[in-house]
């Protein structure tokens, strides 16, 4: 209880803040302050991302040929700047760990379950907030870790972003021996750092509800972190119990997935995906969550089938459990399971067409609004669509065993976190950038970086699938090896420019990130005309967020409601008939 | 628009078909979303002074859309079920197929035939490597292991693919309609010599794989 | 909870005794099967005694114990789905 | 729509689980800490189902007696556990340091015990690889010595740890921290103990006696 104290005792100083710099902007135990940081830091690491998929791509084009600022990398990974073939699985590993655990997972659970789930509930800040520090310096160790890998004999782990196992557990198959451990030991803590987000996101959104936030009167975007947060909690401690294996695989002689003493290098690949396939849900379930509030707000219409978007949401989650399989269709599984697993994974349409016609629906009839926000939201519909129609080819069981493992895999995973997840979190910090921050990016260059990088988006991942349906496997060093790939080397080379100009496309939007934080316009209260709680509290919140507890008086997207002159209705605006509820006086426990 | 390699075994063309079938069904849905969202976004932008028509829902529309996909994808399962099951389920292989093995390391394949006497482990066995010899219009079955790590047996024309796992053995079955050479690939990540586990497919017609085979005992 | 006399002992007598009749069973020699099945019941009541009493989770709001209650599904989920790897 | 309640600090509230925050944040993270040992147990149960794959008998290289006497004690450990927050509920002080103490002593009592138990088990040649002799008596000897260290070693780590956190909780209430009316530190810390111990008893079962 001694947090709640401390909470109260904050929002007294809620004007005065006379926190030293020490306490506010690195060891803050504010969700804001928390969210900003996690905010820095991915982006940091999307930026890592980023280059390392740079990388990938000169190589994949131009295989064999030097770098054009080749020097800098050292004779263990590129001598004259020529990507030895090691370096590239290595590339390839981390682009993909950078990526999923150090970008969009954190970005939508980091950054936004940290700095909405408070503020739309009501409530002053999250239920542990030293706890929730916590969380953020795990995560940052994590990073250090992963980073730290580059730089120890051997190079960072070179068995994929899965890291199956034998490869991963014996040093001489993958050459790779201290990185594989510090890249286990990195995910363990960021598993740890996972875990305390999500005890703390659950039992905020449980228990810190502002009176009248009823669990239906919760924002999607709520709800879909909140549900994220489930998957996070139960999802995450198997791959952590995993991955503790492996290391003792390759440490203190264990044998669970080394088949020469009777392990089973299957069982990776079971936990693995047990964990993984919840994983992809996490990694997209917040997304559309915040899309959908952004299209409410576009359109300035109520979201339409408010409780079957809940349901679907649900849906998903629980159908996330029962499908992992659908990775391991060509992994030597018992074939009875592939018929199972291939049903329960096409099941996982119908919740997701539900989403994608809701979104329609909502914007049928409406009075939209194009600004930056929506236009990003507008692509996530439109790319998740791609996404989601070509996991279907996957779904597949007979058609993936020819697809399996090659290009259309990667383009397929790409439509949904770069053409879904990312646009989503481009819409997210363009939308909530005023509040975090008190300052307005800016509208044209947002517009601008959203046009060139939903072309040169296509013009990169498009491709990727007609590769990948002639064959194109992935994770291949040097494709010119094999006769039938050597047509497609154009394609490849029109891929790398592709990616090129869509990594230069984000110029603008760095810039205009940094330019808008200090001479950026100063934001209104409420610049999108929202309904949520957040709008109601000045830009940026001050600690403790709210002077008087809030009152809820209906759901978050009574946009152009008939009730009101105004196109919006905020949830804390009491009408005639709306009665302050009294506070029951005992707690619960 | 020939994306597809040539599909020269005999199931190839039925996992084509399974593509094209669900090209053009996604292709539909594709082109209704997209067409729908850009319909929508010019006809409903946004004008001064107008006001979205505020509606939250319609139950009827909402079943529409939870059970037209439901029955397509329950369709589409249906439809690849027993492609699936004719090629992984080893009790529906043909029985009429030539017996190989092939032992997979990092980063080269071994074949093992079974030499004259058509059966393995008979002493005339012989064993090449990175090369797969395999006569036209007669089905073979490859006994698939590895001694190290995690390798992918796949012959794109064939559309055949099979992960090997150490300490399983895994078979895997085709049946080519034309003779020529071809290529086998590791689809699997195996190490850093993955991009080049490589091996060259020659499909003979019968007889010049019969004296083939005899040449090579 | 409040006020109430809990039966801490008793449970406490309850557990003792089924951990020694638990080693009994182990090593009476009854046919592998029957004895694992035994093992696993016993092993079970044992931990719902901890749960339900030492946990208070029979003294606790329903919803409090549908989320306690809420993994559980999953490791048979997990188990039962890869053991059928062996029924080939 | 039920009406609010007021959460202790005076912060109105939504009804949410009806009991307070650091309680429903220790159910959440147990439910993460079944999942973490599913992963394990689950291993090993899969590991263990194998055609051709053969555990020793039990008894054959683990000491069951002694095991039983330390499941035993961890269960005392758990009695104790509860008498103390049954004394802090009705406000006896003395009775919640007593008993903490007791708990401590139990808990720190279990690992050592372990740890004896593990040193003479590698005294004997049992490793996580097994050990040579063993090898040609046990069939499965390498997954029986991976499974049974990882499993009991990451039950001692979670023990350990409670043992930490409740010499922590133990020195707070002998500076009088927890009062009849508010001793949720003494209630948190109990359900993990208590879980910790519902681990040991599943694992008793299935690592030593199955």
């Amino acid at each position: 209880m001694a947090t709640v104290e401390a909470v109260a005792g904050q929002m007294a100083h809620a004007h005065h803040d006379d926190r030293s710099f020490l306490r506010r902007y690195i060891f803050s135990t504010d969700h804001k302050m928390i969210g900003i940081q996690f905010l820095f830091a991915c982006l940091f690491f999307l930026l890592v991302g980023g280059l390392l998929a740079m990388l990938i791509r000169w190589q994949v084009a131009f295989p064999g040929k030097p770098l054009p600022f080749g020097g800098i990398f050292p004779e263990t990974m590129a001598p004259n700047g020529i990507i030895l073939p090691e370096f590239y699985n290595a590339l390839v590993t981390m682009h993909g760990t950078f990526m999923i655990f150090f970008a969009i997972m954190p970005l939508l659970v980091g950054v936004y379950a940290n700095y909405l789930i408070p503020l739309k509930l009501g409530a002053p800040d999250m239920a542990f907030p030293r706890l929730n520090m916590m969380s953020f310096w795990l995560f940052v160790s994590s990073g250090i870790i992963m980073l730290a890998s580059f730089f120890v004999e051997g190079g960072p782990s070179a068995a994929g972003w899965t890291v199956y196992a034998p490869l991963s557990a014996v040093p001489e198959y993958s050459g790779v021996s201290a990185g594989q451990q510090l890249w286990i030991v990195s995910i363990v803590f960021f598993a740890a750092s996972s875990l305390l987000g999500s005890v703390n996101y659950i039992t905020t959104v449980i228990n810190m509800r502002a009176p009248g936030m009823t669990l239906f009167r919760m924002p999607l975007s709520i709800w879909s972190l909140f549900i994220t947060a489930i998957l996070a909690l139960l999802a995450v401690p198997i791959l952590a119990g995993a991955l503790v294996m492996l290391l003792f695989d390759q440490t203190i002689g264990t044998t669970f997935f080394l088949p020469e003493h009777g392990g089973q290098p299957l069982l990776w690949q079971h936990l693995f995906w047990f964990f993984g396939h919840p994983e992809v849900y996490i990694l997209i379930l917040p997304a559309m969550g915040m899309v959908s509030d952004i299209i409410a707000n576009g359109s300035r219409k109520p979201i339409f089938g408010y409780h079957s978007m809940v349901f679907a949401i649900a849906g998903i989650a629980f159908l996330g459990w029962i499908v992992w399989g659908h990775h391991m269709f060509q992994s030597g599984m018992n074939p009875l399971l592939g018929t199972s697993f291939m049903v329960s994974t096409m099941a996982i349409a119908v919740p997701t067409a539900i989403k994608v016609c809701n979104w329609l629906a909502t914007m049928w009839r409406g009075n939209i609004q194009f600004h930056t926000p929506m236009l990003n939201a507008t692509a996530f519909v439109a790319m998740f669509t791609v996404g989601g129609l070509s996991g279907i080819f996957m779904a597949s069981n007979s058609l993936d065993i020819f697809i399996h493992d090659t290009y259309f895999i990667v383009a397929h995973i790409h439509y949904v976190l770069f053409g879904g997840s990312l646009f989503a979190i481009f819409a997210a910090i363009y939308f909530w950038y005023p509040k975090m921050f008190g300052r307005m990016m800016n509208e044209t260059w947002g517009k601008v970086h959203f046009a060139l990088t939903f072309v040169f988006y296509n013009l990169v991942f498009f491709p990727m699938h007609i590769i990948g349906i002639g064959g194109h496997m992935r994770r291949i060093y040097d494709p010119t090896q094999y006769t039938f790939m050597q047509p497609m080397q154009p394609m490849n080379r029109f891929i790398t420019i592709s990616a090129f100009l869509l990594f230069v496309s984000q110029i603008p939007f760095v810039i205009n990130f940094f330019w808008s934080l200090f001479k950026g316009k100063k934001a209104e209260i409420n610049p999108w005309r929202d309904n949520g709680l957040e709008w109601t509290v000045p830009s940026p919140p001050a600690h403790g967020n709210f002077e008087i507890t809030p009152t809820v008086y209906r759901g978050p997207y009574e946009f152009s409601s008939p009730e009101v002159d105004e196109d919006f209705l905020p949830q804390t605006t009491p009408l005639n008939g709306d009665r302050r509820t009294a506070p029951e006086q005992v707690p619960g426990d | 628009m020939n994306w597809l390699p040539p599909a020269l075994s005999t199931y190839a063309a039925d996992i084509d078909r399974i593509f094209y079938v669900i090209l053009v069904i996604t292709g539909i849905i594709f082109v209704a979303v997209e067409v729908t969202l850009i319909v929508f976004m010019i006809k409903y932008r946004g004008r001064e002074g107008r006001k979205a028509y505020y509606i939250e829902g319609n139950t009827k529309a909402e079943v529409i859309w939870t059970v037209t996909p439901a029955i397509i994808v329950l369709a589409l399962a249906f439809a690849s079920q027993d492609v699936w099951s004719r090629l992984k389920n080893p009790d529906r292989f043909p029985s009429d197929a030539l017996t190989f093995s092939v032992e997979a390391k990092q980063f080269e394949w071994n074949f093992t035939y079974p030499g004259i006497d058509g059966v393995l482990g008979n002493g005339d066995d012989f064993t090449i490597r990175n090369q797969l010899h395999l006569p036209v219009g007669q089905p073979v079955v490859v006994h698939t292991s590895s001694i190290d790590v995690i390798h992918s047996f796949f012959i794109p024309v064939f559309r055949i693919k099979q992960d090997i796992v150490p300490g399983m053995v895994i078979p895997v079955w085709f049946e080519a309609t034309e003779t020529g050479e071809f290529e086998l690939a590791c689809a699997e990540l195996c190490g850093l010599g993955h991009y080049r586990m490589r091996a060259r497919v020659f499909v003979h017609s019968q007889e010049d794989f019969a004296s083939w085979m005899a040449e090579q005992s | 909870m409040e006020g109430k006399k809990q039966p801490y002992m008793f449970i406490f007598g309850a557990l003792a005794v089924l951990t020694v009749v638990e080693v009994g069973v182990a090593f009476i020699g009854l046919p592998r099967t029957l004895t694992i099945w035994v093992l696993v019941f016993l092993a079970v009541w044992k931990a719902l005694l901890v749960a339900l009493y030492f946990m208070h989770l029979k003294f606790e709001p329903l919803r409090l114990v549908l989320l306690a209650a809420a993994p559980l599904p999953l490791p048979f989920v997990l188990v039962l789905i890869v053991l059928v790897e062996y029924a080939r | 729509m039920s009406d609010a309640v007021v959460m202790s600090g005076g912060v109105h509230a939504e009804p949410g689980m009806r009991v307070y925050n650091q309680k429903l944040g220790m159910w959440v993270f147990l439910t993460s800490e079944v999942m973490f040992f599913t992963g394990l147990i689950g291993s090993y149960l899969i590991l263990r189902s194998a055609p051709g794959v053969e555990w020793a008998l039990p008894g054959e290289v683990l000491n069951v007696p002694l095991t039983a006497f330390n499941t035993f004690i961890l269960i005392c450990s758990s009695v104790t556990m509860v008498k103390a927050f049954a004394a802090i509920e009705s406000g006896d002080q003395k009775g919640l340091r007593l008993y903490l103490v007791a708990t401590v002593v139990l808990g720190a009592f279990f690992v050592g015990v372990q740890g004896f138990e593990y040193y003479k088990l590698i005294e004997e040649g049992f490793l996580p690889h097994c050990g040579e002799e063993l090898a040609a008596l046990v069939p499965s000897c390498h997954l029986y010595g991976s499974t049974f260290y990882t499993m009991t070693g990451f039950h001692g780590t979670h023990v350990s740890i409670g043992v930490l956190c409740m010499i922590w909780v133990t020195v707070k209430a002998f500076r009088g921290k927890y009062t009849q009316g508010d001793h949720g530190g003494v209630e948190v810390i109990g359900l993990y103990w208590h879980f910790v111990d519902l681990v040991w008893i599943l694992l008793f079962t299935i690592v030593y006696l199955i």
